[in-house]
């Protein structure tokens, strides 16, 4: 459980176990095969029989894309507070908790400094477990102060979004955080900072059309679903039938918007190439 | 008036009757001015009461108001002289954005903003001024244009949101409003940003960077419309009433959260109900804006509107407004 | 008769009469109207019928737009030479001089300094009876002048386009204009300067494809053909119907090329306007 | 070799016969090595004498030849760590242009280039190496990209011009070839441009904008391709070969007009023969470039830039070369 009131740091509580009946066992949503837990995340998350991309934890993502033990998370501290009061299906400080239940973290994003292949980078990884990864005042807040860090670090900044969008929860806040993260990504980029931009499934809404897009390299997993609107809203509005593969990374990258579609087993590799050549080319001959 | 909101009925029905009245006196050739003072005085209060009791589900019906002033009406009373431009040199011209520059009080300003039409012809030939990427590129081009003829910019902000369509996907929605909300911060003129009637979502903000931000009275400004806040969450629209009010979308709401920088106060009876008292205060706010700008270097304008978004809905900020609210 | 020896100062010959037979008739290519000359003047060359845009000579094109009698032509005496000693349906030195008996001046473009409504501009004008307004070494210098006249003296540029593109008949020193006239443009544009492009019937290749299109403001006569390749070779390449009104002006503002279409009578109050909005905006308050 | 022009037969004919001859030689176990011998010297002669008195038409067919080394053979050899880019951000990615940074002897190098194919499908793929607007935005994008590595960019022109298609008229073929003419000016770090195969007209110049440009031994570059020219001139190809050689489109030509820096020596019978040498000859001819430009700082860069193209094709330079040669 987590205290909302003014400020204390909340306390974690651990996440349950989300299989209960069958916890060494998982279905591939996309081909219904059976996977061993284990083999499965070996495997990261990639479903061996059909490559289907599992959703991937914050936590496993830096473990999987940083030098091991080399992150060092900041701004830990942020948490979230229910500022507009705010309740649907259920309170929002109950979405939070489950949230942080669900994740061991206390936001949808964790930032931090670390290394890849011992180029030192700032980093902050979204998580689609909490919240649906919405961006709220905290997410924005995050990205801001990693921007920050990059521009007065001198390091290449890295973003892995998988997010639904603003979190409506709260309401103008949250859209206010497209402009305040867009804004110091900017000055970040301006002083001739590298930000390197990985879409994940799904990246959609408020985070795709600001953060996200930024990118001076844009670069998404397979399959994963990219978009401003969300299809159905699409479908309503246009009363038309949506083209295959519509707003999946494939067809973004055939309509121009992303740099690379990379698998997720050679997302480190390529992100070590692009960063040595950009430490090679501002060194000095 | 041609369009009552609901909750207007008493309104309609004074208004009715004076009609009524005012033709009785013509036609008979009585004298009916005391009773009709009575009447229009009532109507007055009528008016007053009920605006200064309005659920934000009823802003919202104002801010979207058939006859509220649009993007076209402040442009034709700014700057009558106005010259329009077209076209983001890519791809298309998108009528749901419209842009203008012209002579305001002897200096030229460049006015843009969502292009919400004056009847159903133009709304479907402005798709009811949601925006597809070539708006936002269009825009961002214009402002451009605006910084080479070295002329503040106006943006006004007037839509239900980004148009969810195919092609504005595959043409990259996303890209188009982050570009802006980068590059905004970047326009060396003078940005002021005033929200006229809908605020929508990430297709308001994506011409909605500035020096300083305002919004008309019974303007609205929100991260999703209600309706689709209902809907996502109950899978039906019914609940977008109460969503209006828990979203905090008024201009009340914004100006307490310390978003905006003002409000303008509309007519009595909203600005559909008098169009010229609306005008001229945009019009006097512009120039107020102007004055305030003049004394301002390029270098101090930027780091100032940067440090402004920054501050604002910043942790801090947002964490000591919740810790006085509660 | 004009002589092509080493840079000399060519002379210039009375252009002959259009129409031996009937000159103070003519016949409107669209609607077939027969106008009187005189009136089809008067009403700029543009048919009181059918509204046909028949071409404007760049005289009569600075006449309309200019104040009388403030226009003060430059580079008077660069005139082509036949650098490449070219020859084909008939040498390039026979089309030079055509284009001289025709126009009245020694190149496809006039260019100076003048004043529109008191306001100080640098303009130049193509005439598309030379050579088909086509872009030689000349047209190019011309341009790169013009260009770095208004940056030096902080005039406005305007830029009145017709022309078929690059001059064949000049190879590859055509082809460098396009990049010299882009350069001096980005160098007067860079510094502040406003450049208005005027696209008439024909805008095309190598002009379309360089200064044409780099204007802060674009804008064209109605009906105008501009595009960059001819319809003939993009019919025969790609197999495909053009589509409906395919590289008229008008298609070309659907497609967002275009700031404007603006009708010729209407042209000089429009300059003026964006001229005096460009002029109040450079002073101080 | 697969594909002989028209004019190697002498080549083809000597090929066959030190084929044959090898074949014999190993059949009958006899020893032909004194016969192959002389051949094979033949051969080179014949080769050396044939390319030594090319018609401009002859080295347009060498310029268009399959088998000479393409775009991806150059990346592939230069920075075989290569990562590739796509997209131009805002409607497709064109396949016509390819764009690749990699390691270059220590330092990252970005390559643009037109993309013509190996193959049919490649080609078909690629559209033949013709680009679409999107393709030119690409590319300066990519440019850009460059400036925010820091390192320098070699473009390499290899196309009969910019695609003359519907689309790429609607979406502004002009204009995107036209903002990058202006915009290579402004590109911060170094760029080498190496014609090396086809130079067609606006979409070869389209990223042709550099601190150098060099050619190929047997590249071209022209204002229009000499079909084109003759079928506007006289509406038919015929005299194609005629205007190759008026159009004066070779490396030597471009040399003498002093509108090119370099030429590169192709190997013996042209690039098509001999990737190997070719790419080593490119390579180091890279590696001077960037060992000239280490020392100027990026200003003094983009002066000269802007003053080489300024001057070159100039109405003095012309004039000049006009007289000396009458
Ligand atoms: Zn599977
Ligand atoms: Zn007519």
């Amino acid at each position: 459980m987590i205290s909302f009131s003014k400020g204390n740091t909340p306390k974690i509580v651990k996440p349950q176990e989300k299989n209960i009946e069958n916890p060494d066992w998982i279905k591939c949503p996309s081909c219904r095969s059976i996977q061993y837990a284990k083999q499965l995340e070996e495997n990261l998350s990639v479903c061996p029989k059909c490559n289907f991309y599992f959703k991937l934890s914050a936590s496993k993502r830096i473990e999987i894309l940083l030098d091991e033990n080399t992150f060092e998370e900041t701004d830990t501290d942020l948490s979230s507070f229910d500022i507009l009061k705010f309740s649907d299906t259920k309170p929002y400080t109950q979405r939070l908790e489950e949230g942080i239940q669900k994740t061991n973290h206390l936001e949808a994003i964790i930032t931090g400094l670390g290394n890849i292949e011992n180029t030192r980078v700032a980093i902050g990884v979204m998580d689609f477990d909490f919240v649906g990864g919405s961006m709220g005042i905290v997410v924005g807040e995050k990205i801001v102060r990693l921007a920050d860090k990059a521009r007065l670090n001198h390091t290449p900044l890295i973003l892995v979004s998988s997010s639904g969008g603003a979190r409506m929860q709260e309401g103008i806040f949250s859209l206010m955080q497209m402009a305040r993260t867009s804004a110091a990504i900017g000055k970040f980029q301006e002083q001739g900072g590298l930000y390197i931009s990985i879409l994940t499934n799904p990246t959609t809404g408020g985070v795709s059309a600001s953060f996200a897009f930024l990118g001076d390299i844009i670069i998404a997993e397979p399959s994963s679903v990219i978009g401003f609107a969300g299809a159905r809203i699409i479908e309503q509005t246009t009363k038309q039938k949506l083209p295959a593969g519509f707003q999946t990374a494939e067809f973004l990258l055939d309509h121009g918007q992303l740099d690379k579609i990379v698998e997720r087993k050679n997302m480190r590799k390529l992100l070590t190439r692009l960063l040595q050549f950009y430490s090679k080319g501002k060194t000095k001959a | 008036m041609k369009n009552y909101l609901p909750f207007e009925k008493p309104v309609s029905e004074l208004e009715k009757k004076i009609e009524e009245l005012e033709q009785e006196s013509v036609s008979k050739q009585i004298d009916l001015s005391s009773s009709l003072e009575g009447l229009k005085q009532e109507l007055s209060e009528e008016i007053k009461l009920i605006y200064s009791h309005l659920t934000s589900w009823e802003t919202v019906l104002i801010a979207r108001h058939p006859e509220r002033p649009k993007l076209i009406d402040y442009i034709r009373y700014l700057i009558p002289d106005y010259v329009y431009f077209c076209g983001d040199r890519h791809y298309m011209d998108d009528n749901a954005i419209f842009s203008a520059i012209g002579t305001f009080q002897g200096k030229p300003i460049m006015v843009i903003g969502h292009n919400k039409g004056k009847d159903t012809k133009e709304n479907i030939l402005n798709n009811f001024g949601m925006a597809n990427p070539e708006g936002y590129r269009k825009a961002i081009r214009l402002m451009r244009l605006a910084e080479k003829f070295n002329c503040p910019v106006v943006l006004m902000v007037d839509t239900q949101g980004a148009y969810p369509g195919i092609a504005a996907e595959e043409h990259g929605q996303s890209e188009a409003i982050a570009y802006n909300l980068r590059e905004m911060f970047r326009i060396q003129v003078p940005i002021l940003v005033i929200v006229t009637g809908e605020g929508g979502s990430g297709g308001a903000l994506g011409i909605g960077i500035g020096d300083k931000i305002l919004m008309l009275e019974y303007a609205i400004y929100s991260v999703i419309s209600p309706e689709s806040c209902s809907n996502i969450l109950y899978r039906d629209t019914s609940r977008a009433s109460q969503f209006a009010e828990k979203l905090h979308i008024t201009s009340k709401d914004l100006m307490q959260f310390g978003l905006i920088d003002g409000i303008l106060p509309e007519p009595l009876g909203g600005a559909h109900r008098d169009h010229k008292t609306m005008l001229e205060t945009v019009k006097k706010e512009i120039q107020y804006f102007l004055d305030e700008q003049t004394p301002l270097n390029k270098k101090t304008r930027l780091d100032r509107r940067m440090e402004k978004f920054l501050k604002m809905a910043s942790y801090e900020t947002s964490l000591n407004l919740y810790q006085s609210s509660s």
